[in-house]
């Protein structure tokens, strides 16, 4: 009892980033599964989700804001696919990586333009930010909700790449992109699929991180980014269930940390992680090994 | 055919700003006052602030007579980025750019960064809010108008101790020198009263406070000590609120600011921080500067959607004033003779008090203002007048 | 006509630019004064060559290598960082020191050699710990090679990138204070006096690398790069080689980083950050990947874009244009904006995967008359040709209609689209090397 | 029999890919001065059979044997163990195996099926890169150009344009490889392996896309490096004409197992490799 009263606090906070890890890790897995591309504007795509969110909530009412939200995110994502990842298709795999670092640049530096540099406040939503009362821990509502609210999500997303013809077809691509398009799938759709469900969830998680963490600015992106990228290492890059235990893992042990009295090494942790990892499982722990082809 | 586009708009891009930036610089009728301050980074928001302060006392005061010639007043800005590899070339930038002297910065670390680079130059710098030791410690060139750390530190510890508070967690940014130096002389202040602490520090980027706070609370401290930037503070009111802190926040000159107040507002937190100027302190000041925003909505957007006043603000005013006065002393516009005329300076009518340097350029302060964040109108309340002893 | 310059003549022109070059630097340095605007080019030029060695550096490693690795900042930062350390005199110790009692390390490199050999031993004292902090680095390197340069791409550049990460909260760990001084600055160390020395220290270590580039290693390291199954089977040992570079790489970021550290003054671990060693990643793309040179062009144009040129977009005018939309900031969107153009349309930078060459230039230079002559005709060329390429691809469009609703009528009739694969429950999975 | 030397031994090696067996107990014998032909219709193994040889893949069972001395060994083990098909399980005991820069510098070279040039090279730098495995300078002296380096290299420049004249390509010096004709890139090729200065080449469908003339022209030359290079050729080839002009002994690999081994006339003569070839592709 004695240690679930100490450590309530730090599993609750990291259990509840966690999940909002989880919902931006996908949007990296499922594109890199597609595109072996890491995409590094995805954490910017997120910030710009939360900060699209402060200018939208001064006219219009939550609900409409945060569909709008989601939908913004989704052009902004398919629209930097487009634009900057469709023409370097065919160029070197690094070429494409620098593309994506590009991109994060210019969302950032944009984010930087149009904010003045300054933290803006995200909006309080009353129902995710009411606190509530676990135990001896007290929290936000926006940490009970955030699990499950990802559980579910994640659900319908296997359940869509299961059980359905563009699920199929995703999962064809993943395997073997050009054998798929060979076999008449519309790989551009499947890659337009796939960034939608990517930033769409990252939308929703913005929603939620930013709720629990309340300031935004340019660089708000970066860190979490990051950090779900390793979660999606770490679960097999290319798996979604992979992606999502990898951000539990990940938020609860950066609390641990914390709680620990190392907290110079929170952030740094989370990569010693993800070395640890890559040396035991270079595939991540629901990865599958492959063989290069000679 | 690629290159050569690419070269070509190279050489028209060189050739157009070696143009444009020789073009200024020879303005006879002009005094340039160069301003080191972040716009954007860690510190964007009160640097913005600080700035205000100037270019309204610029817009009161917007010539100075040296001698019998009057000359116009610029304000040249650079923005520091709250970085201190970026605040090197940003202070070359200023002083290629033919100041005759320079005000800031907000932040200690960036004013550290540029010391040397102004010290090279022989270029006088009067730093505005920077309050750690190390700005003017080994640096002939900067002054200060504001109190120091160990002076402030110790003043929160005496504050702390004499409201019965007695273990203290102390929250610090990794690399901050501002938030690092602060904690630090307040540790050894709290420690000597027989005050007892808990040190952390977070590192860069951070956004989740959650588990400061229950580090916080399960040690069992009587206050929360967190002099960090203000986009760090509004995410630890938050956290505190979610989480029931249940124990004062205590923090330096940083949290006098509108984020924090606008953060607490309707907040169940309590937050108390030290300052160096109290809104109605100087009724005239407060007006002008007030009616001034309200005529430029930029203004507002930089001083973060209202018109409250910071106390950087007030500071900004106030070197902006100090630097004109250093001028008339001078009798010049020459950034060596201005630099000579600095240490005997004494100017008064300020509105943060009146100003003087002492041996190692820093002005001579010996009380800060203690104010309480009342929560329900979101605006400071004055709570006393502390001094170190 | 092309030109065909002989060695002797090549030789002088390059012996005669780079002299030119440094009497340029020397003379601007001592006759420019701080309030000069054209002070900003010596500025522009110190910090260049820095960038422009850490440029090359990754070079040698991303483009020269193909190992795609992110932890050119955290080994900067650990080359400052020791640079820093021991140059700083030791009457210092206590004002740098201040939170951690004066710091362990109490004497100077610098001091201790010029109180032994005088003057001679202050230069010295300067170029020792430089050297020093470089060969820390490649062994901090050497250590983090063994494990991570087994990962290949995406892996290896997410792993090196995680442990300069690691590095920087390393140097910030407060139990380290008495050496580091935690996460608070390091500054009165020693530095140097005129802005030709980071220039020399640079054009040495870049005129180092291309010699090593030039070299049967530096032909085993590019074979490693076009195909490293075709470069193991003769007889190159992958592992050794990508060590190689690896160190050797690190070497020369630590030593730029002491240079940084000497440029700036003043170091913190906080700003070598991964958006650092993006922006070296940027200038390495700018410069084209593969070519030192284009690196070292890149990297001008970068610190003299970024810290120079564009800082008026900033404030409200530029090149007489002023607008409301230059406000703070202003400057960073447009910089961006002309990377992602650079990224996108000229995606083998400036100089490709060409070095630079004295009989290129003279004859590019010599072609240009008519190559302005000829600009019309071939942009007009070019827009055709890209008219008929837009018509190719509305054809290849159509024709892909076409074929969709074959497949559609073949599936109606009962013909599978495509055979369904076999893939293991919920799990997506792929190759590791995507095509 | 043959009596000459047995260079290359191959004993029941087996490779097996999750539950497919590419190679499946193929033993082998490659003698002194020898070319020996390894066909077999697409997909049988045989070049999945050149990787385990040098060391690109770890066999799953077997072992290879170069000069006499076994220098790669495998068993099953872990998960492959349950799912193990091929054959003498238990036979092989111990796990040892060569990365391919060590398989090269026992003297066994390779080409490729699908060539594999350094592309951004010249004819002559990739010729130099097989050379750089014999340097004895360090990197440091290789970058300061010590008097050592500078021999070295001058040795090897020499030695490669040696070679260069030796395969045709002299003329060619100065091109980029990938920008020579699809014949002159497979000499190419070649002329690397040699460079390596091996004892056992492996040529991976050395007369792929070639026309009747230019694969009649690459048998001489085979025949020609083996007797100048004093060489053992093992070579993988589809074009029968190449196969049955040069080899002194075929094996034939169908669906990873050995249906047959012989002289090319008893190979041409035997049912089950007519059989292979009919019910295949090729």
């Amino acid at each position: 009892m004695g240690f679930l009263h100490t450590w309530l606090p730090y599993i609750l906070a990291g259990i509840a980033v966690g999940g909002q890890y989880a919902l931006i890790a996908i949007g990296y897995t499922m594109v890199y599964g597609i595109l072996r591309l890491i995409n590094f504007a995805h954490g910017d795509i997120f910030m710009w989700s939360g900060l699209i969110m402060v200018y939208l909530i001064t006219t219009l009412p939550l609900w409409v804001s945060i569909v709008l939200v989601i939908l913004f995110a989704i052009i902004l994502g398919t629209t930097i696919e487009k634009i900057a990842y469709r023409p370097l298709r065919t160029a070197p795999r690094m070429s494409i990586m620098i593309s994506a670092i590009g991109v994060s640049y210019l969302l950032q530096n944009f984010a930087l333009y149009i904010t003045g540099g300054l933290t803006k406040t995200y909006p309080a939503i009353a129902l995710l930010q009411r606190a509530v009362s676990i135990g001896p821990a007290t929290t936000k509502m926006v940490t009970i909700i955030t699990p499950f609210l990802t559980i579910l999500l994640v659900f319908l997303l296997v359940m869509l790449i299961q059980h359905t013809k563009i699920g199929m077809a995703m999962r064809a691509v993943s395997r073997d992109f050009e054998t798929s398009s060979l076999m008449g799938i519309d790989i551009n759709r499947v890659i337009t699929v796939t960034f939608v469900i990517g930033c769409g969830l990252a939308a929703i998680g913005s929603v939620l991180f930013f709720s629990n963490y309340t300031g935004i600015n340019p660089m708000s992106g970066a860190m979490p980014g990051l950090k779900a990228f390793v979660a999606a290492v770490f679960g097999g890059i290319g798996s979604v269930p992979g992606a999502v235990l990898g951000a539990f893992v990940i938020g609860i042990a950066e609390n641990i940390v914390k709680g620990t009295g190392w907290t110079t090494f929170s952030d740094a942790f989370t990569f010693v992680l993800l070395i640890i990892i890559l040396m035991v499982k270079p595939t991540g722990l629901f990865g599958e090994k492959d063989i290069d082809k000679v | 055919m690629k290159k050569f586009t690419v070269l070509s708009l190279i050489l028209l891009l060189a050739m157009t700003a070696f143009v444009g930036c020789g073009g200024s610089g020879s303005d006879e009728d002009t005094i340039r006052i160069g301003v080191f301050e972040p716009a954007s980074g860690d510190n964007g928001a009160g640097g913005k602030q600080e700035v205000l302060g100037m270019q309204y006392a610029n817009s009161i005061q917007p010539t100075v007579e040296i001698g019998d010639k009057e000359y116009n007043v610029e304000l040249v800005i650079v923005d520091n980025e709250s970085d201190n590899s970026k605040a090197v070339t940003a202070a070359q930038n200023l002083v290629s750019k033919d100041v005759s002297i320079v005000l800031g910065s907000y932040g200690s670390g960036v004013s550290i960064a540029a010391a040397d680079t102004f010290s090279e130059a022989g270029m006088p710098a009067i730093g505005v809010s920077c309050t750690n030791p190390q700005v003017t410690a080994d640096c002939d060139e900067y002054f200060r108008i504001c109190f120091l750390d160990p002076f402030q530190g110790t003043v929160l510890a005496n504050y702390a101790y004499e409201n019965g508070m007695r273990k203290a967690y102390c929250l610090s940014k990794l690399g901050d020198d501002y938030s690092v130096g602060l904690v630090n002389y307040f540790v050894e202040a709290f420690k000597n009263l027989g005050g007892e602490v808990v040190q952390e520090q977070f590192p860069d980027k951070n956004s989740d406070f959650t588990s400061y706070v229950a580090n916080a609370k399960k040690a069992g401290c009587d206050v929360f000590f967190s002099p960090v930037s203000t986009e760090a503070a509004a995410l630890i009111i938050d956290q505190a609120e979610a989480q029931a802190l249940g124990m004062p926040i205590l923090a330096g000159d940083t949290w006098d600011s509108n984020v924090i107040t606008g953060a607490a507002k309707g907040k169940n937190v309590e937050v108390v921080v030290t300052t160096f100027y109290q809104e109605g302190g100087n009724p005239e000041f407060d007006k002008g500067i007030k009616a001034w925003m309200e005529e430029d909505s930029d203004a507002i957007t930089n001083n973060g959607g209202n018109t409250d006043l910071a106390a950087v603000t007030a500071l900004g005013h106030d070197a902006y004033f100090v630097a004109l006065e250093a001028f008339k002393a001078a009798g010049s516009k020459d950034p060596a003779d201005v630099l000579k005329a600095l240490p005997s300076l004494k100017v008064t009518g300020l509105v943060c008090g009146d100003v003087s340097f002492n041996k190692t350029g820093d002005a001579n302060k010996s009380e800060a203002f203690v104010k309480r964040c009342d929560t329900t109108t979101g605006t400071w309340e004055f709570v006393k007048k502390q001094s170190a002893n | 006509m092309k030109i065909q310059l002989n060695n002797k003549i090549k030789a002088a022109l390059t012996t005669i630019s780079i002299a030119l070059f440094l009497i340029l630097v020397f003379v601007g340095d001592n006759v420019i004064s701080s309030g000069s605007s054209w002070r900003m080019l010596i500025t522009v030029i110190e910090k260049g060559s820095i960038f422009a060695l850490v440029a090359a550096s990754m070079n040698l490693l991303n483009g020269f290598t193909g190992l795609f690795s992110l932890g050119q900042a955290g080994f900067m930062l650990m080359g400052a960082y020791t640079y820093a350390i021991f140059t700083i005199p030791s009457a210092s110790h206590d004002a740098v020191y201040q939170y951690f009692g004066g710091g362990i390390i109490k004497w100077s490199i610098v001091e201790v050699l010029e109180s032994k050999i005088g003057v001679v031993g202050h230069y010295l004292g300067l170029f020792i710990p430089i050297i020093f902090a470089g060969i820390l680095v490649a062994i901090v390197a050497y250590l983090i090679g063994i494990p991570v340069l087994r990962l290949k791409s995406d892996y290896l550049a997410i792993a090196t990138l995680g442990f300069a990460e690691i590095l920087r909260a390393f140097f910030q760990w407060n139990t380290l204070g008495p050496v580091t001084n935690g996460s608070n600055v390091l500054r009165k160390y020693t530095t140097y006096h005129s802005a030709i020395f980071p220039v020399v220290i640079a054009g040495i270590c870049i005129t180092i690398i291309l010699l090593l580039l030039n070299s049967t290693y530096g032909r085993a390291f590019k074979a490693i790069r076009d195909d490293e199954i075709a470069a193991e089977a003769m007889g190159i040992n992958l592992f050794k080689h990508k060590e190689l570079s690896f160190v050797i790489s690190s070497f020369f970021a630590g030593i730029s980083g002491s240079l940084l550290a000497m440029f700036q003054s003043t170091i913190s671990a906080t700003p070598f950050t991964t958006q650092m060693t993006y922006e070296i990643l940027l200038i390495v793309v700018i410069g084209g990947i593969g070519s030192i040179s284009g690196s070292i062009i890149g990297a001008f144009l970068f610190i003299a874009c970024s810290e120079w040129w564009l800082r008026g977009l900033d404030s409200g005018s530029w090149l007489g244009i002023s607008s409301d939309l230059m406000r703070s900031g202003f400057r960073k969107v447009i910089f961006a904006i002309m990377i992602m153009l650079v990224v996108l349309f000229y995606s083998k930078g400036i100089m490709g995967d060409k070095e630079f060459s004295w009989n290129r230039f003279v004859n590019w230079w010599l072609t240009r008359p008519q190559a302005i002559k000829n600009w019309p005709n071939k942009l007009k060329s070019k827009l055709v040709s890209k008219k008929k390429a837009r018509m190719a691809k509305s054809d290849a469009k159509a024709r892909l209609k076409q074929e969709k609703a074959d497949s559609d009528y073949k599936k109606a009739s009962g013909t599978p689209l495509f055979t369904p694969l076999p893939i293991s429950d919920q799990v997506i999975v792929f190759d590791k090397e995507g095509k | 029999m043959d009596n000459r030397q047995v260079v290359l031994k191959l004993s029941d090696l087996t490779m097996q890919f999750g539950g497919v067996v590419a190679v499946d107990n193929l033993n082998l014998l490659l003698h002194k001065n020898e070319i020996l032909g390894l066909i077999g219709p697409n997909g049988a193994g045989k070049t999945t059979a050149f990787n385990c040889i040098t060391g690109v893949y770890e066999p799953t069972n077997g072992a290879v044997e170069i000069n006499g001395n076994i220098v790669i060994e495998n068993y099953p083990k872990g998960k492959m163990k349950e799912e193990y098909k091929g054959r003498n399980l238990g036979k092989y005991t111990k796990s040892q195996t060569m990365l391919p820069d060590k398989v090269t510098k026992l003297g066994v070279a390779r080409t490729f099926q699908n060539i594999r040039l350094f592309k951004g090279m010249t004819v002559l730098e990739n010729v130099l890169v097989a050379m750089h495995m014999n340097q004895e300078e360090t990197v440091f002296g290789a970058t300061f150009r010590s008097k050592k380096a500078r021999n070295e290299e001058k040795a090897m420049r020499e030695e490669a344009l040696v070679l260069l004249r030796k395969v045709g390509l002299y003329e060619n010096k100065d091109d980029i490889s990938t920008s020579l004709p699809y014949g002159k890139q497979r000499h190419l090729e070649i002329a690397r392996a040699l460079a390596t200065h091996p004892t056992i080449l492996l040529l991976d469908e050395p007369a792929a896309g070639m026309n009747p003339q230019e694969s009649d022209e690459l048998m001489h030359f085979i025949g020609e490096i083996r007797d100048k290079f004093d060489l053992s050729i093992l070579m993988i080839e589809h074009h029968m004409q190449v196969i049955m002009g040069i080899c002194e002994h075929i094996y034939v690999l169908n669906y990873g197992g050995q249906i047959a081994d012989g002289a090319p006339a008893e190979i041409q003569a035997n049912p089950a490799v007519i059989e292979a070839y009919l019910g295949g592709d090729e």
